[in-house]
């Protein structure tokens, strides 16, 4: 029950701290219909978390409410991957994150459909149908730039360039995975490396894009994201998501 | 009941049938015809309500990232995103008039168009939040319902829409402020503060008074406006008092009072001399929200170019598919 | 004494709030001469919060420490005029703000060095030479800037038009100045324009720059920094500098 | 003691003096002739120096604007702004030898030189800042008193003053750590927590194991260093355990013990391959220090342009007037 609360805080920690990034995107997207797509990725990231954390409080007998674990924890017990902390970047780095974090999470949660766990399987469901959309969006966009003029061409290369040291963290099957994979929770992330390999790999050359050449971001004496040891930039996150509910900590909302 | 005209019609004979259809109560559509002015004041009137919608997420989009429980927050999510579609709805309905949306964009950051002025005052407590859905909201909707009967088509319909809506937000706003209101007595206060600031501008909402409002006759002639300013003002004061005392707030007017003869409530007059000022470009935030929509605008051009780019490259591809 | 008390909490949160946006350009200065400039400026200005800050908690009877009055108030009870609290803007804009505000805050405490609270009169005897140093460097770099390159030129004009909305508020004389300035603690902000024009007005031709003409930053129904209603801004620069200390509210540092 | 030379002469005579003052631990100033190995050495050495003051400011940077007490952000800064002077006095040390700072600062954020791999990690929180203080600029300061001896004039002056300044932020870094093991549980643990991430990297500050160092011979000779890698590092772990011990803070290293014969203490060996993976570019934090510095340097372009041309100006009105 640990190891299963430990898992929904990192999936639900992933798909929390990106959609805080995504919210930033609003009323600074490059075009309307943008605006809403972008609000949208980031509301079905923030359901997603919800029910997680949520799922969370309860299995690891704290019972601690989503907001409790969204409010009240500090950076260090974080659990999310570091890719998702990072600040936007551009549009193109943006799109370049999406691609892989949906790719990434959309073969992860289709493998949780079938989970023992009928919750994480209910969760899993729903998180499929949207991630798919998520995908799409960004495969959609990471073509139009990479065929779109030299400049966008360049900028979206950059932005995969950008986010791909991030890339390794995410296929690093964390020792709670693998004792869930054991028992059929889940699976391994190593598990779904093939998947994402090949639905990049048809993403990217429809946009004259190369698959980045670039070592992993290192981990500090192997320790990363899923461990609580963030980038610099989590904190600041942090910092503005939790002001106000921190500042009234008996207040209902 | 279209008449045919077989001849083609003076302009007197498609003035005189336009006017008859709006005294009707009938719809005029795109391909109708219609006088000039018609069309110019309504893409004027359309393409601010737009721009409203649009630059109305800052104000809100300020305490996203802020919101204090994830459930305030998926809600706040959805609000912004809600107005960002009524202002897609919207600037497509002035393109039914031949207005094109980039232009507009471009006259709204250059400052040449206006957008409702309640929303270059700044957002400085998430009691703002629910007082925005109250009263912003509360006073837009006052305006819009009887928009929903406008004599043109396209708006009425993005009107019927946007009033659902914006009724739903409304309820989640007055509904955020209950439960300050059964908080703890920093809640409290927040509320009452934020109530105390946005009071008197929801208020200008409604427009100068009816002697200072030239245009007012000539559109509700063409059933584009169907009240006076002072008619929606009062209206507004008369349905939200109650709702104040629900809550137990006090709105910042010593002047506000039932008048049981006229059975209606007295009220102070607006900082009218504020109102100017703002709409001179003067507010608190006119510059910041115009400044950050211009902004987004100009760093997201590369991307547009680039889908444009795409688009024309996809075209030849498929062209030349279809001819190999 | 709630009267010295509420004035040194002003003239304390305009210097701890500057401090705090010059801070910002620590590792981010256009050459390492200005990195160490603006990081002194910055501590000049926190010295000075630190002593204002400790005096108002000593007066109003609150014993309350600097500390407890830096990292426990929320931005409604912050009485920064507003124009301290804007983001820094390009290098020029930074310069812009740096030459207003040194050259009235330096015109106020020269004033305050004959002020009837000894403890008010050395505090402003010490910050008058620091404000010294702050006005040469802001009206130094300005001329430099303004009489530079033709681009240098532009972004100097318009930093100075950006903050000038902000201005007259430096100049709005609040009750608990005059009613200081009576009794001769200080004197009444409006008392320093003069001085202000006078300095500007050699400063700005040196540079072939102009004053600007533009209104003043309206108010909300007539309240502005002083009476603790600010921009949107306050609150995030508030959220990130209170973070931590909130984060452990029995901890010493 | 200067010996006059009337004939110009000869390379190896030029040599034999620089090798006879070295040896006999004279300094060599700016105008001397010298090697050109001894000069590019140098020149690599103390830029690589200067670029650690400079990037070195990042990872405290971090925290200035959250620094939990006004007390200790007034410290930060004044640290930090220290840091910003040692790059200058290092920059102008380098320049004695022909070396152009616009120059070594292009290769910085080119990637062409490499500065302390140490800045590489983030910082975390806020009692990185005492652990840097106490073990990062304690590693320093036992790399750089020896250089305060350093054969070339300029550089040990330079090293004099910096040193004096390290060891009064050492002594405050260790003074935070103090407060905080004598504060709140969850002080301690941070104190803790940092010291686990910064102890090897710390470690691995005096560079590779003296078996790969192949340039230590030749600096040694030059007397631009003063002991080998491995000497300093054994100094610093017996320097540093007993300040642990003092501090209640446990070292993460099993194999840490002390050794009554040799009379030191015995320790385990750092991740060299993290040190080459680092070293390569990719720790935690490279690209991004690297990024900040390029940016803070192409955004203020426009600035040093503007000065330059402005000075031009002014001796150019100068000249005028004085003709005149």
């Amino acid at each position: 029950a640990q190891d299963l609360a430990a898992y929904c805080v990192m999936l639900g920690d992933d798909a929390l701290v990106l959609s805080q990034r995504l919210t930033e995107w609003v009323t600074g997207a490059p075009e309307l219909e943008d605006e809403v797509a972008l609000a949208n990725i980031a509301l079905d990231l923030l359901g997603q978390a919800r029910l997680l954390l949520a799922r969370a409080g309860q299995s690891d007998g704290s019972d601690r409410s989503e907001d409790d674990l969204a409010y009240w924890r500090d950076d260090r017990q974080f659990r999310n991957v570091r890719l998702v902390e990072c600040p936007n970047g551009d549009f193109a780095e943006t799109i370049a994150r999406l691609l892989v974090f949906s790719t990434w999470r959309l073969a992860v949660l289709s493998r949780l459909t079938d989970s023992v766990d009928p919750v994480l399987a209910a969760i899993a469901a729903k998180g499929v149908k949207e991630l798919t959309y998520h995908r799409e969006y960004a495969a959609k966009w990471a073509v139009r730039l990479g065929d779109g003029t030299a400049y966008s061409a360049e900028r979206m290369q950059a932005g995969l360039d950008a986010v791909w040291p991030l890339v390794a963290e995410l296929f690093t099957t964390h020792e709670v995975e693998s004792r869930l994979a054991r028992v059929d929770v889940t699976v391994e992330s190593s598990a779904v490396r093939d998947e994402f390999d090949t639905v990049l790999a048809q993403v990217l050359p429809a946009g004259d894009l190369s698959t980045p050449d670039r070592p992993a971001l290192g981990a500090v004496a192997g320790l990363a994201g899923r461990d609580g040891v963030h980038t610099e930039h989590l904190g600041f996150l942090l910092a503005e998501m939790q002001t106000l509910a921190r500042a009234h900590p008996d207040a209902v909302w | 009941m279209t008449q045919q005209l077989t001849d083609t019609p003076t302009d007197q004979q498609l003035e005189d049938h336009f006017e008859g259809r709006v005294a009707n109560d009938q719809r005029i559509e795109p391909r109708d015809w219609m006088p000039d002015g018609y069309r110019k004041t309504l893409v004027r009137q359309i393409s601010q309500h737009a721009h409203s919608e649009i630059i109305g997420m800052q104000p809100e989009g300020n305490w996203l990232t802020r919101a204090p429980s994830l459930r305030r927050k998926a809600i706040l999510l959805a609000k912004v995103q809600d107005e960002a579609g009524h202002g897609l709805y919207l600037y497509s309905a002035a393109e039914t008039l031949g207005a094109d949306r980039e232009d507009l964009t471009t006259k709204l950051i250059s400052s040449r168009q206006k957008y409702s002025s309640i929303f270059n005052y700044p957002t400085l407590n998430f009691a703002d939040i629910g007082v925005i859905g109250w009263l912003v909201d509360g006073a837009a909707i006052c305006n819009q319902v009887p928009l929903c009967r406008s004599s043109y088509g396209p708006y009425a319909r993005a009107m019927v829409r946007v009033c659902k809506e914006e009724s739903f937000h409304q309820r989640q706003g007055y509904e955020l402020l209950m439960t300050m209101m059964r908080g703890t007595a920093a809640q409290q206060e927040m509320v009452q503060e934020a109530t105390n600031r946005w009071w008197w501008p929801s208020l200008m909402m409604f427009g100068p008074p009816d002697g200072d409002s030239p245009n007012t006759q000539q559109s509700m002639a063409w059933r584009i406006k169907r009240h006076t300013n002072d008619e929606l003002r009062q209206k507004f004061v008369d349905m939200t008092v109650p709702q104040a005392e629900a809550l137990g707030v006090t709105l910042p007017d010593p002047e506000l009072v039932w008048n049981s003869e006229s059975e209606r409530h007295d009220f102070g007059t607006p900082d009218w001399d504020e109102f100017k000022n703002v709409l001179k470009g003067n507010g608190p935030c006119n510059a910041e929200r115009v400044e950050r929509r211009r902004r987004a605008h100009e760093d997201g051009q590369w991307v547009r170019d680039a889908a444009a780019a795409h688009a024309v490259k996809q075209a030849a591809r498929q062209q030349t598919e279809a001819l190999a």
